[in-house]
């Protein structure tokens, strides 16, 4: 059924119909609204849950991770300074190995306090060990969180999914709002190989030692380096377990496609910009108005951050003349993250082919700063027509 | 009102195996074992990072016999929450949570946490083992390092500002019960244990826990300092249900007995302590009197 | 021989005795208990047992008479501290052999 | 107007309802067969009482652009004392429409180059029933005799079905009463 609401509705209906056990949250601008709603599915007794009003962002994803460890489908959500917050539980979550699903509606990081949307807040936690999955609307947001809970379940690795604070999460359009059963036949019930239990005693994330050791049982059991190896390891793989979620998606609700990347006319084009999340979408209308004019330009949208797609980025983008990567955050002293990582994923797959375009970054919309399409559209143009810097580019910059 | 339990009558099942990395002598041990066996095998317990962290033991291999979530600092009742919740969740019942902190974690760092879980009145038993510094990490001060004790980070000046008294900050939250116990007397501790364990919300155990690396004594004294602390009536065993307030076992009996052993003794039992003067161990003496003129005229 | 097939992919900790190894090593002195002294044992009926309700280590068995796993003891003394009818008293390790050593 | 996009810009007060009465709007355009509909609110923090701006845009294929409407084709003003606090007529397209809340004359509003519509919704409000100051439903009577963009019983099966638990009845009246009182003209 197809409903008009906001983004954090949109999350929210995802939850419900994922049947989240436990959800934890404080509230944090501009998240506050989907943790409300979830608030209220639970205490109007439309979702069977337990909604815990925690007094920090820290404990929220205590909750989730003690909730998670037994046995429950757990979920939060938080923005900017709450994500920051509970940085040290992020990781915690990841390292114990815990399919939880968050939805971090991104927005500026204070100082000075800001409350609206760039996307440094999830970028800071990329190498926390968990997935990152970037939204473009109110459709990919339900979609994200019921695929997420699937792919985190599978693979035993804890999930962000990520989208632009007010542009989607305050923003109301239109979206298809998937039927229970069909859900329900996409997500099996939450059955992880081992929940606490008193019956089943274990001592769970005790310290763990630089080398292996022996166990109770007589054999020789992970070091620390093993068990983050295996994050990694199994982070890596997941590349083909996020397509198998795709793939049943698509069966199910008849809709989908590429699980990582999602291009808009990159075929033929000669110059291809590349975004996380929300701006993609806006920089279609770029696109669209340089084709009148003749330059062959695409965009694509990088939905998997983390992890990084780099053989399917490089696939795509093999052979372009030139690469535009927008960003709403930065590596501060450097450039945007994603730019580093795409430029590293270019190197090592099209290094000495010839194949290698020119790479291009320019920062946006840091702190809410209104896009202009027409920005957009004269970056791009020139983008296409020379390299305008070595250093990233901050458009609309008033200094 | 339960009977008293006894040595003979104290459940004889374990739930510590033997050969912990705990230090010679530690009084944790003693608590913690004697709390497992009030708290039975349908407990999940939580412990952050502390010196149980170490006793507990590293992977694979765990020194205690209950399932146990080790959680991060500062996480320790909001991960109680947690596993509550997911009890709630799954319909079970007869299975209890408890966590186990030491000081720093519970007076310092776990302090929000477990102020909001006391206040969401999440139904668990919080374990606060006062060993009166951070001993994990060698001994700095903590918030319930008492006044003119040395530590690693007051090394020579010892500790300038007073105890902060955490079960009085438990008590403001209107918890069911609140219990203030010492490792040198398990029994009270045990009662304790079973006589809050019905009650709703949060629950609150303050035990005093000698260390001998810490404090500065030969482990073999650990029970005797114990015991001194709370025959100086430094530190009183007490428990506070629904409010009221009574002081338990050797701090109640010290109130018929109207006689406290000088303070001088207790602090005399420790290096951690040398430093304090003459003048200023009349001083405590004159706060403990005055605590305990207080005592005694409730007492009537 | 590598863990990969292991079975577990986080810090899953089974419990079991000894995580901190034959802790016994630890001891300078051992407590050594002296039945003609100790209640349990002269009364020949369950009593007193103070030593198994203070030993930190676990290693007092409640049974006439008391034993001491000496694998594990790592001889703080508190039993021998507060036996009251001072039952149990600190030796020298020194004063016991290699063999000694090995069994209780 | 190009019917197949539109961006109407709100004006209104903090706790006035505009954010409702567009989303009322964009959900009546989605039915009437606009694949697109993107309603966006002033993104920050609402005020009670301070002026706030809400964008709708509307078009017959999905949207992807979703930054803020620079030109608007249609602007609804909720509250008359908004003029002269806010450029609320900025970017808005040659012959483009103010739709107004007002308890003046028609004839004492002159705008160059626009098309107003005007009616008193604070008073037809209260005589429908509603209590004073509620004003978002009324003025999507005046939008539509306005605009003629969007047939009244749709837009009135929306107000009832938004309402639901709120007055219904009062609230479809009151835009009933400003789409017979609204005046129009170019």
């Amino acid at each position: 059924m197809h409903i008009i609401e906001n983004g954090n509705v949109a999350a929210a209906l995802g939850v419900l119909l994922c049947r989240a056990n436990v959800i934890a949250a404080y509230p944090i601008t501009p998240q506050t609204p989907l943790a409300e709603k979830l608030s209220e599915y639970v205490e109007a007794g439309e979702m069977k849950a337990e909604y815990i009003p925690v007094e920090s962002e820290h404990s929220a994803m205590a909750v989730c991770i003690a909730a998670s460890s037994a046995g429950a489908r757990t979920f939060t959500a938080t923005s900017a300074n709450g994500l920051l917050y509970m940085h040290e539980q992020v990781h915690w979550a990841a390292g114990a190995r815990l399919p939880i699903v968050m939805c971090v509606v991104n927005r500026a990081v204070g100082a000075p306090w800001n409350v609206w949307n760039d996307q440094q807040d999830s970028i800071s936690q990329r190498d926390t060990g968990w997935i990152q999955m970037y939204c473009s609307d109110h459709q990919q947001i339900i979609d994200s969180v019921i695929k997420a809970y699937w792919l985190a379940e599978k693979v035993s690795i804890p999930i962000m999914v990520c989208y632009d604070g007010y542009i989607l999460s305050h923003t109301y359009m239109p979206f298809d709002v998937p039927d229970q059963e069909k859900v329900d036949a996409f997500l099996p019930p939450f059955r992880p190989d081992y929940a606490l239990n008193p019956e089943k005693p274990a001592n769970l994330n005790t310290v763990t030692l630089p080398d292996v050791r022996m166990d109770v049982r007589g054999e020789v059991a992970h070091g620390y380096m093993e068990i983050r190896y295996l994050l990694h390891e199994e982070m890596r793989t997941s590349f083909k377990t996020a397509a198998e979620a795709e793939k049943r998606f698509a069966d199910i609700f008849g809709r989908g496609g590429d699980p990582y990347l999602e291009p808009y006319l990159c075929d033929d084009a000669q110059y291809v910009a590349v975004g996380l999340g929300s701006l993609t979408y806006q920089l279609r209308a770029s696109v669209d108005a340089l084709r009148k004019e003749g330059i062959k330009v695409g965009v694509m949208g990088v939905r998997f951050y983390r992890p990084f797609p780099d053989i399917a980025i490089t696939k795509a983008l093999k052979g372009k003349k030139g690469v535009i990567v927008f960003e709403k955050a930065l590596s501060y002293g450097y450039e945007g993250a994603l730019v580093s990582d795409l430029k590293s994923a270019l190197y090592e797959h099209l290094a000495g082919t010839g194949a290698l375009p020119v790479v291009q970054n320019f920062i946006v919309g840091i702190g809410g700063r209104d896009i202009r399409t027409e920005d957009l559209t004269q970056t791009l143009r020139a983008a296409t027509q020379s390299r305008v810097a070595k250093e990233p580019v901050w458009i609309g910059l008033k200094l | 009102m339960l009977a008293k339990t006894t040595i003979l009558s104290l459940p004889t099942e374990e739930f510590v195996h033997p050969g912990t990395r705990a230090c010679t002598g530690c009084a944790i041990s003693i608590a913690y074992r004697v709390g497992l066996k009030a708290l039975g095998k349908d407990t999940i317990l939580i412990v952050p990072p502390s010196c149980l962290t170490v006793l507990q033991g590293l992977f694979p291999v765990a020194s205690t016999k209950l399932s146990c979530l080790n959680v991060t600092f500062a996480s320790t009742a909001a991960a109680a929450t947690g596993i509550l919740a997911t009890l709630k969740s799954q319909g079970k019942t007869n299975i209890k949570v408890a966590a186990w902190a030491g000081d720093g974690g519970t007076s310092d760092i776990g302090l929000q946490a477990l102020s909001g879980a006391a206040e969401r009145g999440d139904n668990f038993i919080y374990f606060c083992y006062d060993n009166e510094g951070y001993m994990n990490t060698g001994a700095q001060r903590s918030g319930t390092t008492p006044r003119g004790a040395l530590t690693a980070n007051t090394p020579f000046k010892g500790k300038l500002q007073q105890k902060k008294d955490v079960p009085a900050i438990m008590a403001a939250h209107n918890l069911s019960y609140v219990a203030a116990c010492s490792a040198a007397y398990p029994l009270d501790l045990f009662d304790k244990i079973r006589k809050c364990m019905d009650m709703p919300g949060t629950k609150y155990f303050h035990i005093h826990v000698p260390c001998p690396p810490g404090w500065g004594y030969d482990p073999r004294y650990g029970i005797k300092i114990g015991r001194l602390a709370v025959e100086t009536g430094y530190y009183d065993l007490y428990e506070i249900v629904n409010g009221e307030f009574k002081l338990t076992a050797a701090s109640g009996k010290l109130v018929k007995k109207r006689k406290l052993v000088l303070v001088r003794e207790y602090f005399r039992s420790q290096s951690r302590f040398k430093i304090l003067t003459d003048a200023q161990i009349a001083d405590i003496q004159n706060s403990i009197d005055a605590k305990w003129a207080n005592y005694y005229k409730k007492d009537g | 021989m590598g863990t990969r097939k292991y079975r577990r992919k986080t810090s899953h900790s089974e419990h079991g005795p000894g995580d901190g190894g034959r802790t016994g090593s630890w001891r300078v002195e051992r407590p050594v208990l002296n039945k003609s002294l100790c209640i349990p044992c002269k009364r020949n009926t369950e009593a007193c047992f103070i030593c198994w309700l203070f030993c930190p280590e676990v290693v007092i068995s409640r049974t006439i008479p008391p034993k001491i796993d000496l694998e594990y003891c790592k001889g703080c003394g508190i039993c021998a501290e507060e036996c009251p009818t001072k039952a149990i008293t600190m030796a020298d390790e020194a004063e016991f052999s290699e063999e000694d050593k090995d069994k209780e | 107007m190009n019917k197949d996009f539109i961006e109407i810009r709100w004006h209104g007060r903090g706790g006035q309802g505009a954010i409702t009465a567009a989303k009322i709007v964009a959900g009546a355009a989605f039915v009437e067969g606009y694949a697109g509909v993107v309603m966006a609110p002033t993104f920050g923090t609402e005020r009670r009482g301070a002026p706030v701006m809400t964008s709708l845009k509307i078009s017959r294929h999905k949207i992807y652009d979703l930054s803020p409407i620079e030109t608007p084709d249609i602007i609804v003003v909720l509250d008359h004392l908004l003029l002269n606090e806010a450029d609320v007529t900025c970017g808005l397209k040659p012959g483009g429409v103010i739709v107004l809340n007002t308890p003046k004359a028609f004839e004492s509003y002159k705008f160059q180059g626009y098309r107003l519509a005007t009616a008193d919704i604070t008073a037809i409000s209260v005589e429908a029933g509603l209590p004073h100051g509620m004003v978002n439903t009324g003025i999507i009577g005046t939008l539509a005799k306005a605009t003629n963009l969007l047939g009244m019983d749709i837009l009135i099966k929306g107000i009832e079905e938004e309402f639901s638990t709120r007055r219904p009845e009062k609230n479809s009246l009151a835009a009933k009463i400003a789409f017979e009182r609204t005046v129009a003209g170019g």
